[in-house]
Order: structure tokens, then C-alpha cells, then sequence
């Protein structure tokens, strides 16, 4: 809705965008205007995250006693919206976003004072270790042993899919610490520094050519039993804790209509048959004008929900799985019509123009250099952090009662 | 701000649902559909006097309860959870909304009667030339002396065989699709040279096509001269598609709803067929279509309430999205019943009659498609927010 | 293909345009408009039934023996064709295409010398007793029972969604003699006279206004013995024999370019914004255009899985159930687009215009008597004869190996 | 008329099959891809030499089979299977479609060298601000003296850092979009003023942006005169379109059955995950949409080697409707083989680049859909037979 914000929060945008204006270089623009991977690669990640965390800015969601700005929901997604629109680096969230709520549920206080600064300044780079070869969707058959040795865990086994693991310095991950009872009964949540003796790291790289995930290989691994976050045993409930907010921090709406209004930039300045751009194209305005309008539904669902969530209605629990459905599918259309709007030109092999260290030109036009990577990366996203199909599963359950 | 309802609003919601869960059972609407004159007059008075929502959107000086389009987004969601054929949306949303903006004292005083249960309304203004255009005019009112002389033909003119009073969209000047020279007339639809063909439409509810051959029209039946009506039609069909899109929220609530039990009901190879995860995944498709439709139809009503600047591009967007959806999700609901699905004895298949009727009301999907993206073009932002 | 026909072929199809140019009548053609049901309503299939079997060509399918034409493949596709071409009456066909086959097959020479000529001159119409209330897609749970008393069954249950048991003077229908062993195993096919005591039928209306469907009871009918096909306990094989015409006969793109063309005739005549009729509307020429082509792609798959099915190749058992699908889906969405093309003109009501008994006037321009009509009834297609879910579960199995 | 393959076609098939499951397996495949040049001369000569398939397309008198657009779309369709890398599209589909229609002497010649395996092509038509359209061009060819001089910019030229020869679509007059002036001419990729930009395109095919900067092209050189090159252009575009159509069959036909084969071998919840029906009807479908692709291309090719009238819009509707299934299917394919599907690794995210880059290649299926409609308007009759 057009929120009609207040003056405070017209304040709050000034401030960001004055902020990003300073900060938000031309060097930096550049850099990221050529990153089509899921996350900003490595090191423009560390150097944005230290931007914002010298600013107070790098943890809008977090409590003001561990770091967090002390933003109201409305400033936090102002700040959202404005980093979106001026394009900033995706950063990855395995440690602010994921770790830390549950650390600050179930950690003792000596792991909060411990890993929350750390995280908070990027002196900590996280990956996660959920997935394993054998366990997919089906998370809770996973098999990677930690068996109890004095003050240690002894974990052995292998985790896949770990993004970001060849920049990371932690690692959270599922072990199973019992057989007993059902596949969920037996689990335990353990962080680890990656520099471990027995951890190794096996590149994966995806179909676009990049290298962001990585399977990791646990080699008779010691993990102090200090590092366990709950109880012995009980991790599954501290694992769906985490998978709440994987599949539902943020809105969807802006980080889609930012993908819309690139879109229409390609639209404004491709060629069509009978019509002066393809923007004018009667045909692909429509497929557009489809687009904007589920985004718009999207978004206004999102929001509806939220609503319905604080009433504590049991559509509320079926929130974070509709968005991460609709969010996914619906970047996966965009992603698909901004590739067929470049005609031939979403052919070509960008690499050697993406990422930080590229250095060549761009083949054909410069808007052309990221759209087919962003597709080609995109097709991740209906399958990580719980496939559609999967998701459909909970929203049958919960949203469906079958 | 949050999309919550206000608590008189829940009340609203409460009671109306309340009512019709009482009143408005599915066999109780049959025996309504099958009888004649297809609406029921009992029902009515109880709007009128039980319920008080026949003045639900009109200012409390004309004897109303002052709602805005937010009120009225509550009632339609369970007029249409309810499947009401009763002609509220024509009579008080449209019709309605046209007589509140109107000046002449012949407008206040009809919604009086409106309020008091005993005027019902049609709006005559679609053309069979027309496809969805309100513009389309080709109606003509002369003047002659100080009255005007009525001639044209209305097509698909909902609710006009139980309206006690027609507004007819008229020209007294300009081209085809010019928004000068529109006026509005109120018409007696027995007055001398009114011929109605009356019908049923497809979701059991009453409409008319009518010739209009030399019907006299007095000064003070003019409700709208040319400088306001196409203002005034434009905001009147805006909150009328908002209305449906709200009715068709309730009904696409029911769908899905209806489909879950049946499938629970429904035991094939040994199971409940609600057990197939292609049945699951498909009801999940569902849901969610109807939970976004929900969503859009808030956000017009939101926007209508607010006098937004782009409220009728939300109402289109409203519009698109939820066409698509009654479409979508009202073929899923007949499949998943199976044979049962296609017959007249379940609601399900009142309801995706009903669905697929408000499809094309007030133009398709597609027309508001095109309204879209000729309302975005104005529109300084095109973000979601 | 554009096959290029042989001189005999082109004299062949002068042949059926002529003899439909006499007896498709002027009154036939009249009535025949208003029809929007699946099949042509009693009376008028009675008619035309007897103008066909006058002219011996009520049985294309038929081998000669049995009084078919002896007609090419090719031959048959013409006659098809013109009729679709002349929109002649559609004609049930429980008799002539499903019954037939199995009487052929599986009746002794006595059954074959009563019923095949009766069915050939339209003395007998059949319906079919298949579906029961709780039996749909999983047919053989079926539970209507016949209980052996000397040389007769003694018949109990209920058969459902039977299509035109109103005008029908036969059934032929699956029982179950035994509840020993699976419940495909206990099954047996009879056919009995609708007058036989016992047999009484409830219309059911469909959602379009229409009675083409019923439910039929049986209250201990007796059946003589000498009325089974195929020996007792083995029906199944009889009736899976049958479904197999059920989803095969004929092509589907004939039937399909007749309702394409009967939409253009629509969308020349409507109008539409920005252009001079829907037709030139670009959108909706692309949805058209877009139709056309799955005719196409339907039609040329036909074609190309014939001859795989001669190989012997596994996928030719698939043709079938591929067809079924496809073809009702594909028509359902050219019945969805030509309601759609009428615009308001869609929602009238039309029953007082449709049928044989109609005498009202069309609300509307006359082409907009049917679409909307034949796109409620059409929602059925999907659903009787199998649904596409029962289609697709075929399919995974027979053609994917699932 | 069937559409079986002759005894002869078959052979073909089993053959080329034969010889590409031995000797292109994915691990040779990957090396090849890897590697430099991108493509290899050792397969390339065995084509030549030991399957004899450079000439499948050429008159027996220019020392090929005689083979017509039944035979091409045989042999596509196993290139497709095994996704050869080789530019045997762009030499003998394409550019020999081009030059067994020009009467230039230097046609005959350069195509005796494609059927001996020293001669490879590259047709560069495609501009930068030409979407789709071959027929948009701004190269010019400028007499100067007997000779001509080449200026302009082609885009996305596949296969040109392979080729031997480039066959170039130019101006000699005319407007934009006219066929009027438009000229064939042969060039050397490696003469004065041709400057390549190579690269891979997204499925690891070579491509390249060329410049031609007052390029000499000596009469000799123009293989065809404006006033027949249009139609020779028209002619081998459709017979490549047919033949992208057919190599899509067989990447379809894989994608299938690679992903029935993942999905029985994959376990999650005890079970394999080809036993979920939402997956086994997902498969259904891509199977549906693979078989109708291959009649479709089956239709094009009869067509086609029919010279039928239809030929043109026969095959703007096989590539609308393949290029829309290679993304569905091909996406349906990467969705079921999961985390797996997104890397580089298994064969099926090599199939579903390819099948991405061919919806595109020679026109998408909106361009399609367009040709197909206005070619629609030409014909006499529009049914499916």
C-alpha cells in the first residue's frame, strides 16, 4: 500500500540514502552491477559488511542489546527498499540471519558473548551444514556422526550444497548423535571453526560456472561440546527453528519489482518487430503487466499475513512457506522473461565480464552481461532452502489440514 | 499500516455471516433460485431492517452508517461466502454509488429508499457494441422542450428485471467513446418505450438487455449533466469491480474449502483422495491463489477508502489478478470433485458458475490488464509497495 | 500433413459432401446448432442415426461382416472430417463404438446375431453401467452384485453418471459375481433391456441446466445368463478391453479445427479495444495462434504414434491415454477462450434457446448461443472416461516405466 | 502417408547412434568442451570419412547423398541425443542450405569442401538492432570498381571462430527492412578488415560479434545476386529452423529420460523419489510436451522435403511450440534432479543449456508465433490436417 510514512521516516530514507550515496561507491556499483550469483562473492561481501557494520547498519533485525540498530519494522524495511533499489551487494546470511536467532534462543551466555560481536563485525563468516548427499528434502535421514569422545564430539561425514564454504570460518551444522527412536530424535546442532583439523572443502560448481556451494568433508572432526547449541539430542527442534527464518526473513515485493524495473530498462531499450522498443510490444506488455501484478499480490499477501500471524490464526504458521514458494517461482518468471528479452544476446558466455576480478567487456550491450546468469543461477531457488515441492508438502499440512 | 480489519468491522463481518449461515443455507438458496422472481423479498426486508446493511455505504444523513469501500469489502466477501443473490451489489454498491455522487435531490431521495429497503436499482450502461467500455455510448438522449427523449439499447444489464428504478448512461453529445456529452438519467423501467428482455445469467442471477425507444426523460430525473457523470461513473464502477473482487475473495475461500472436505470425504483405491499429492499440491495451488486474491481485493478497497492516487489502477490490477484466479481455482475445485463436481447438486458448482460470471462482470481480465498498464504509465512509481 | 490425397479419396469426399448436402437439412442443420451437450439429445440422434444407417454409413469402424462400409483408414478420416466440417450431429456412442467392439470380441455367434444388427439400425440404444457413487476412478471396487438363481443373475446395486439411460432401451454393465480374491478378479460384463423389472432412473442435471446424465438403480433385475460376455469372473478383461475405445476413437484434430474456426467466426465478429475486431487484437491472436498450434501438435502426434502402435512399440500402448488427456484439455481451453470472446454476451443464460424443444429467441447475436453452454458441459471431458489424473497415472506407468 | 522412417533413415539413425554412444560419450563430451578449440577435428573427420554425413544434405553430384529435410532431421536428432558440440548445423545445415541454392561457381567448390571435411561455415546474418529478423540489416555493400567493399557489424554469428568461411548477408541497397538489395557474399574470416570478438555461448558453442571494416570482396565472391539471395535465405533458414526442431527432440527425448532414470535412483523418505505422483505426473507432462515436440519437428521436416506451400508457417509452428517445451521440459528436468540439477556435473544441466540456447537460436517462440500468424493469414486453409 502507499503507506502514507511519517515524517520520521522520511527523515530515516534521507539518512539511508545519504548514507548509501557516500558509501555505495561508483567502484563499488560497478563491482556488483557484475555479480549474477546468489550472494555477492567473497571478498565484495566482507568489504560491504564492514561498511555497514562500522555504520550500526549490518544487523537491522537484531535486538539493540547484541548490536541491532533499534529500527522499527518500517525503518527496517525502508532500509530494505533502499539498499534494493540502489542495487546493493546481496549479502549472505547464514550467520546474521540464520545462526544468530538461534543462538540468541538457545545459546548459553558464553556462546552469545562469544559469536554475537564476532558475527556482527564479519570477523566470523558462516556456512551451514544441513544438507547431506543422502538427505535432501528428506533432512532428518541425515548421517553424519558425532560420537561423544571426554569434552569432544568426533563427527564424521559430509555435508553439501555448503554456500560460501571456501570463504567461511564457521560452520554450524546437524550431526546425528543417537540411532534410537525416530530420525528426528537423534540429532544435535554443533558450530565449528572450518580450520578444524579433518575438514576439508570440495568445490561444486554450478551450471552457470560459478563456485558458490561446496560439499565439506568431515574427517574424524572435534568439535568441543561447548559448541553445541541446546541439548544433546534435541537439535531437530532447533533446526526447524532455523528454517523458519531461511525461508522467511524480509519482503519479497521490493527485491522483485528492483528485478521488474530492470527488466523494463532491457524492455525500454531492445529492438521488437512493429513496435518502436520491445517495451511497446503490445505482447510483452502484457507478460510484464502479468508479472507486476502478481508481485503486487504477493507482496499484499505477505503483509495480510502478517496480520492474520499476530492473531496467531493458523494461516499465520503457513506464511513463511507461501512466500518462500510464490517469492522463488515468481523470481524464476522474471529471471526467465529478462533472459528472452535480450533476443540473441542472452546467448553469449558472460564470465569473462562477471564477478569481481573479471576484466573483460561485455559481449553485445552491457545490460545484457547478467540476465542469463541470474537465470541460470535462479533455477537454484525453488530447490534450496526447501524445494516447492516441499513446500507445498508443509502447505498442505498446515494451510490444508490433509 | 496493517491490513487488519477495525473491530466494527469484525462485528460487521460477524453478524452478516451469522445471518446468512441462518437464513442463507444452501437449500435455502436453491428453493430462492428455482422460485420466481429468482431473489427473495424476505431476505431483502431483513437487509433493510434486520441487518441495516442496505445504507452500509451511504452517508449517515441519508440515513446510512457512513461506511467506505473498506465496509464494503467486509459485506461482499460474505455475501459472496453465502453466494447472496440478492441484488445488494447493484442496488446499493453500484447503483448506490452512482446516486451518492449525483447533486440532484431525485438522488437523495432514491437512496433513501434504498436505505429503507423498497428501491432497487440497475445501471443500464454497457452497449452490445461495447465489449467492456463504459465509454462505448451510443444511447442517445435529445432534448425536446425541457425534457430529454431517450433512445438506444443497454445490453446485459444486471439486476434490471428487480430493479424498481434504472440509471442509464446517455448521450446528449460528442463521438463514440468521448466523455463529453455522457449524462445519467434515471428511468421508471415501466415508463411508456421501456422494453426489457429479462434473463437469467448463467450464475442463476437476473439481468435484462432493454430498448429504450423514445422514453421521455424530465428535467428532474437528469442526475448527472455532462460536466460530472463520466467522474462519477468512473468512481462508481471502480468501487463496484472492488466490491466483486471482494465477493469473489469469499467465494474462492469457499472453493478451496469445499474442495478440502470433499476430497476428505472422497475415498478411491482405499484412501481418501485427499491423500494424492497431486491432489494436495493442486489444493495448495489453490489456496493460494485464493489467499492473493483476498490480498488484492484489501488493497483496492484500501486504496478506494483512502482516495488513493492510484486507486483505479489497483482496482484494475484487483481486477486481473482475481479474474484469472475465480477461472483458475474454479475449474480446480469442479476437477477435484470428480463427476460429482459437474452436476447441479453440489454448491460447488454454484459457485464456480458464480466465479466464472464475475470473471467477465465489470470486463475481463484481460481489459483490465490493458486499464493496467494505460493507469501505470500515469503512475510516477511502479513498485509494489 | 497435407496429404495428398489419391483421385478415389477426393471422389470419396464429393461423395460424403453430397450425400451430407441432401440430408444434413436446413431444419437438421437448425437444430443441430442449438445443441451444446456432449451428445445430440435423443430425438434428433435417433434421426440422424437412421439417416446414416440408410445410407450404411452408421459403422464406419465396423469390418463389412458385421455391416461396416469396408471403408479405408483414409477414407474413414474424410467422412469424419466432413461431418465435423458440416457440424452433422454428435452421435453416443456406448453402442456402436464401445459395446460393439466387445460383443465382436468376446459375444457368442448368437449374441453377435441379435444385438449387432439392432445396434446397427439404431433399434437398440445402449448406455453404460460402468462408474457406481463410490466407485469413479477406482472402477473395480465396484460393488452392484449379481447373484446366480438357475440361468438367470439376480442383479442389486447402482450405476451412476450413466450418459442418456433415458432414452436408452439397453445397459450393458459390470457386476460383481465374486468377492474372492482382488476386486478385479470377481467381476463379470452383462447387458440387460432398460424394461427389465427392477431397472428405474434418476435424472441427474448437470450444472449447464442439462440431463444427459443419470443414475440407475438395479432392485433385484434378473439377467439371463446368456446375456454375459465372456465367461464369469472375467469382466475385467472385458471392460479394460472396452476403455480402450473409450479413449481412442477417432482423431482428435478435426473436432478440435472445427472449434477453433467456429472461435475465429466469433472473434471476427466481436469487438474489441484498439483494433477492429477481436480477431485483429493482438493478444488474443496470439492465444489463438497458440491454440492452433497444440491442434497441430496434437494432431501430427496422432499421426506419428500410429505408427509406433504398428511397430509394437511400448509407447503405442500410451497413444491412447496420451490423446484422452490432451485432447480434453486442449478442448476445454479453446471452450475457455471462445466464452471469453463473447465478452457480456457470455453470461446470458441461453437454455431457452438450446435443444431441440428450444423456442426462444438467442439472447445476443446467435453465435453466442452455445459457447457458454458447451464450456460448462465441457468440464466433464476431463473427468468421465477417466480422468486426466487416471490419464497421467497411466501414463507414468505404461509410456515412463513409473 | 506415415510418418515411419524409411529402411534407409533407419540405418542412418542406428548407425550415427552407434558410432556417437561409443565414441561421444559425456566424458569425452567434456573434454571435448573444455577443451581448445571447443570442438573436435577428430570427430569432425570421422564424420566426413567414416559416417560419411557432411554430405547427407548435398546432391550426389556434388558428392553427397541426396539426402532431403527427412534425413537431416534423422541425423539432428541423434546430435541432439548426444549433444554434439560440432558445427555441423552451421556448416551443412546452414551454410550448405545456403550454398547448394547459389548458382555461383564457388558454391560448388566450397561445398565439395564440406563434404570432404575441410570446409566449415558460419552464416552471419544477425545484427544488433535486429532481434529476430534476418531481414533488418545495415551492412553495406559498396561497389568500388569490379569488386565490392564490405562495411557493417553481424551479431551472435554461431559457429564463425570454427569456420573456414564466412557467408555474409548484405546491402546493396534498400531500406532496412526491404528484400530489395540484399547480396550473398563468401569471406575469408581471416582478411583484412574482419575482426572476430569470439566466445562461448551459454550451452559451450562458439560464437562471435564480427566487424567487417572495409572488407574486399571480389565478384567471384557474391554467391548471390539480390535478385534471388532473399529467397535462399528464407529457404535455408527454415530448413535450420527444422533442424534445431529436430536436434531439440532429441534433447527433450533425453531430458526425459534422464530424469525418470534420476528420480528411480534418488531415495528421500524411504522411498524413490520417482514414486511421488506430483513428480511421476510432472514427468508425464514433460513426456507429453517431448512427444509432441518430435512430431512436430517430424511435421516440419515432411513439409519441408515436400516443398509443401505450407512449408514456411509449418515450420514457424514447430518452433514455437519446441521452443517453448525445451524450457518447460527443460526446467522441469533441472527441478526434479534437485540440488544435483544446478551443477555442472550431471548431463542434464548440459541438455537444458542447450535446449535454453535453441528456443532463442533462429527466433523465439514469440517471433514464431508472430511468423506463424501472419504466414496463417496467407493460406487457404488453417486446419491441423
Amino acid at each position: 500500500m502507499a503507506l502514507r510514512s511519517s515524517d520520521d521516516d522520511e527523515a530515516f530514507r534521507d539518512e539511508v540514502r545519504a548514507f548509501l550515496e557516500a558509501k555505495f561507491t561508483p567502484e563499488l556499483r560497478a563491482l556488483t552491477a557484475r555479480q549474477a550469483g546468489v550472494f555477492a562473492d567473497g571478498d565484495l561481501a566482507r568489504r560491504w559488511h564492514r561498511i555497514l557494520f562500522e555504520r550500526g547498519w549490518i544487523a537491522p533485525a537484531w535486538p539493540t542489546e547484541y548490536g541491532g540498530p533499534g529500527w522499527t519494522p518500517r525503518q527496517g524495511a525502508i532500509f530494505q527498499e533502499e539498499c534494493a533499489r540502489a542495487g546493493t551487494p546481496r549479502l549472505p546470511g547464514m550467520g546474521l540471519s540464520l545462526c544468530a536467532p538461534v543462538i540468541m534462543r538457545y545459546g548459553t551466555d558464553a556462546q552469545k558473548a562469544f559469536f554475537l560481536p564476532r558475527m556482527l563485525s564479519g570477523e566470523h563468516y558462516w556456512c551451514q551444514g544441513y544438507s547431506e548427499p543422502q538427505s535432501g528434502s528428506d533432512l532428518a535421514s541425515l548421517q553424519t556422526r558425532a560420537v561423544r569422545d571426554g569434552d569432544d564430539y568426533v563427527v564424521s561425514g559430509s555435508k553439501i550444497w555448503t554456500t560460501h564454504a571456501q570463504f567461511a570460518n564457521w560452520i554450524f551444522l546437524l550431526v546425528r548423535t543417537s540411532t534410537e527412536g525416530k530420525p528426528q530424535a537423534g540429532i544435535s546442532f554443533l558450530v565449528s571453526p572450518m580450520d578444524a583439523p579433518g575438514i576439508s572443502v570440495r568445490p561444486i560448481i554450478s551450471m552457470s560456472g560459478e563456485h558458490e556451494v561446496n560439499q565439506v568433508f568431515f574427517d574424524n572432526v572435534r568439535v568441543p561440546v561447548a559448541n553445541r547449541m541446546g541439548a544433546e539430542n534435541e537439535g531437530w527442534t532447533v533446526a526447524k527453528y532455523l528454517l523458519e527464518f531461511e525461508r522467511g526473513g524480509g519482503s519479497s515485493g521490493v527485491p522483485l519489482s528492483v528485478a521488474l524495473e530492470r527488466l523494463v530498462d532491457i524492455a525500454r531499450n531492445q529492438p521488437a518487430d512493429g513496435a518502436a522498443s520491445l517495451y511497446e510490444d503490445p505482447v510483452f506488455r502484457r507478460d510484464l503487466a502479468r508479472l507486476e501484478i502478481e508481485v503486487m499480490a504477493l507482496a499484499w499477501t505477505e503483509r495480510r499475513l502478517a496480520g492474520r500471524r499476530r492473531d496467531g490464526e493458523s494461516i499465520g504458521n503457513a506464511a513463511a512457506s507461501l512466500k518462500k514458494l510464490c517469492a522463488s517461482e515468481l523470481g524464476q518468471k522474471i529471471e526467465d522473461l529478462s533472459m528472452r528479452a535480450l533476443g540473441l544476446y542472452a546467448l553469449p558466455d558472460q564470465r569473462g565480464a562477471l564477478g569481481t576480478g573479471a576484466n573483460e567487456s561485455p559481449i553485445g550491450p552491457e545490460y545484457a552481461v547478467t540476465p542469463t546468469a541470474r537465470f541460470l543461477n535462479g533455477r537454484a531457488s525453488t530447490i534450496f532452502g526447501g524445494s516447492s515441492e516441499v513446500q507445498r508438502n508443509i502447505l498442505a499440512r498446515v494451510a490444508l489440514g490433509l | 499500516m496493517s491490513l487488519d480489519l477495525t473491530e466494527q468491522q469484525t462485528l460487521l463481518r460477524d453478524s452478516v455471516g451469522r445471518f446468512l449461515s441462518d437464513r442463507y443455507s444452501f437449500e435455502a438458496r436453491r428453493q430462492i433460485l428455482n422460485g420466481d422472481p429468482g431473489w427473495s423479498p424476505t431476505i431483502w426486508r431483513a437487509f433493510a431492517e434486520e441487518l441495516g446493511i442496505l445504507g452500509a455505504a451511504f452517508a449517515e444523513s441519508a440515513g446510512g452508517l457512513g461506511g467506505d469501500a473498506l465496509d464494503t469489502m467486509v459485506l461482499m466477501e460474505e455475501l459472496g461466502r453465502a453466494l447472496v443473490l440478492e441484488p445488494f451489489l447493484e442496488t446499493v454498491v453500484l447503483g448506490g454509488g452512482l446516486l451518492k455522487r449525483c447533486a440532484a435531490p431525485l438522488a437523495t431521495e432514491t437512496i433513501r429508499g434504498i436505505v429503507e429497503g423498497h428501491t432497487r436499482l440497475a445501471f443500464a450502461y454497457s452497449e452490445p457494441q461495447a465489449r467492456y467500455r463504459w465509454d462505448d455510448i451510443l444511447t442517445q438522449a435529445r432534448p425536446e422542450g425541457a425534457a430529454q427523449v431517450l433512445r438506444g439499447r443497454k445490453s446485459v444489464v444486471f439486476g434490471a428485471p428487480a430493479a424498481t428504478h434504472l440509471i442509464v448512461s446517455a448521450r446528449t453529445g460528442g463521438g463514440r467513446h468521448d466523455h463529453e456529452g455522457v449524462v445519467l438519467v434515471l428511468v421508471d423501467p415501466k415508463a411508456p418505450g421501456v422494453s426489457l428482455r429479462s434473463y437469467r445469467t448463467l450464475d442463476g442471477r437476473l439481468a435484462a438487455d432493454i430498448d429504450f425507444h423514445d422514453v421521455r426523460i424530465p428535467p428532474e430525473a437528469v442526475l448527472a449533466t455532462s460536466e460530472v457523470a463520466p467522474g462519477i461513473i468512473e468512481a462508481a464502477l471502480d468501487e463496484a469491480t472492488a466490491a466483486v473482487c471482494a465477493e469473489a475473495a469469499g467465494i474462492l475461500d469457499r472453493l478451496v474449502s469445499d474442495t478440502v472436505a470433499y476430497t476428505k470425504e472422497r475415498r478411491q483405491f482405499g484412501a481418501p483422495i485427499a491423500s494424492f499429492q497431486v491432489l494436495q499440491h493442486r489444493m495448495v495451488n489453490m489456496f493460494v491463489k485464493a489467499q492473493q486474491s483476498a490480498a488484492m481485493s484489501h488493497m483496492a478497497a484500501l486504496k478506494l477508502a483512502e482516495a488513493a492516487a492510484d486507486g483505479a489502477r489497483s482496482v484494475a490490477a484487483a481486477k486481473a489478478y482475481v479474474g484469472e484466479a475465480c477461472r483458475e481455482v474454479g475449474q480446480s475445485a469442479i476437477q477435484l470433485h470428480g463427476a460429482m463436481g459437474v452436476t447441479d447438486e453440489l454448491a460447488v458448482s454454484h459457485y464456480f458458475k458464480r466465479a466464472i460470471a464475475i470473471e467477465t462482470q465489470f470486463g475481463s481480465a484481460e481489459h483490465h490488464l490493458n486499464r493496467f498498464q494505460q493507469l501505470s504509465l500515469g503512475m510516477a512509481s511502479k513498485t509494489a509497495a
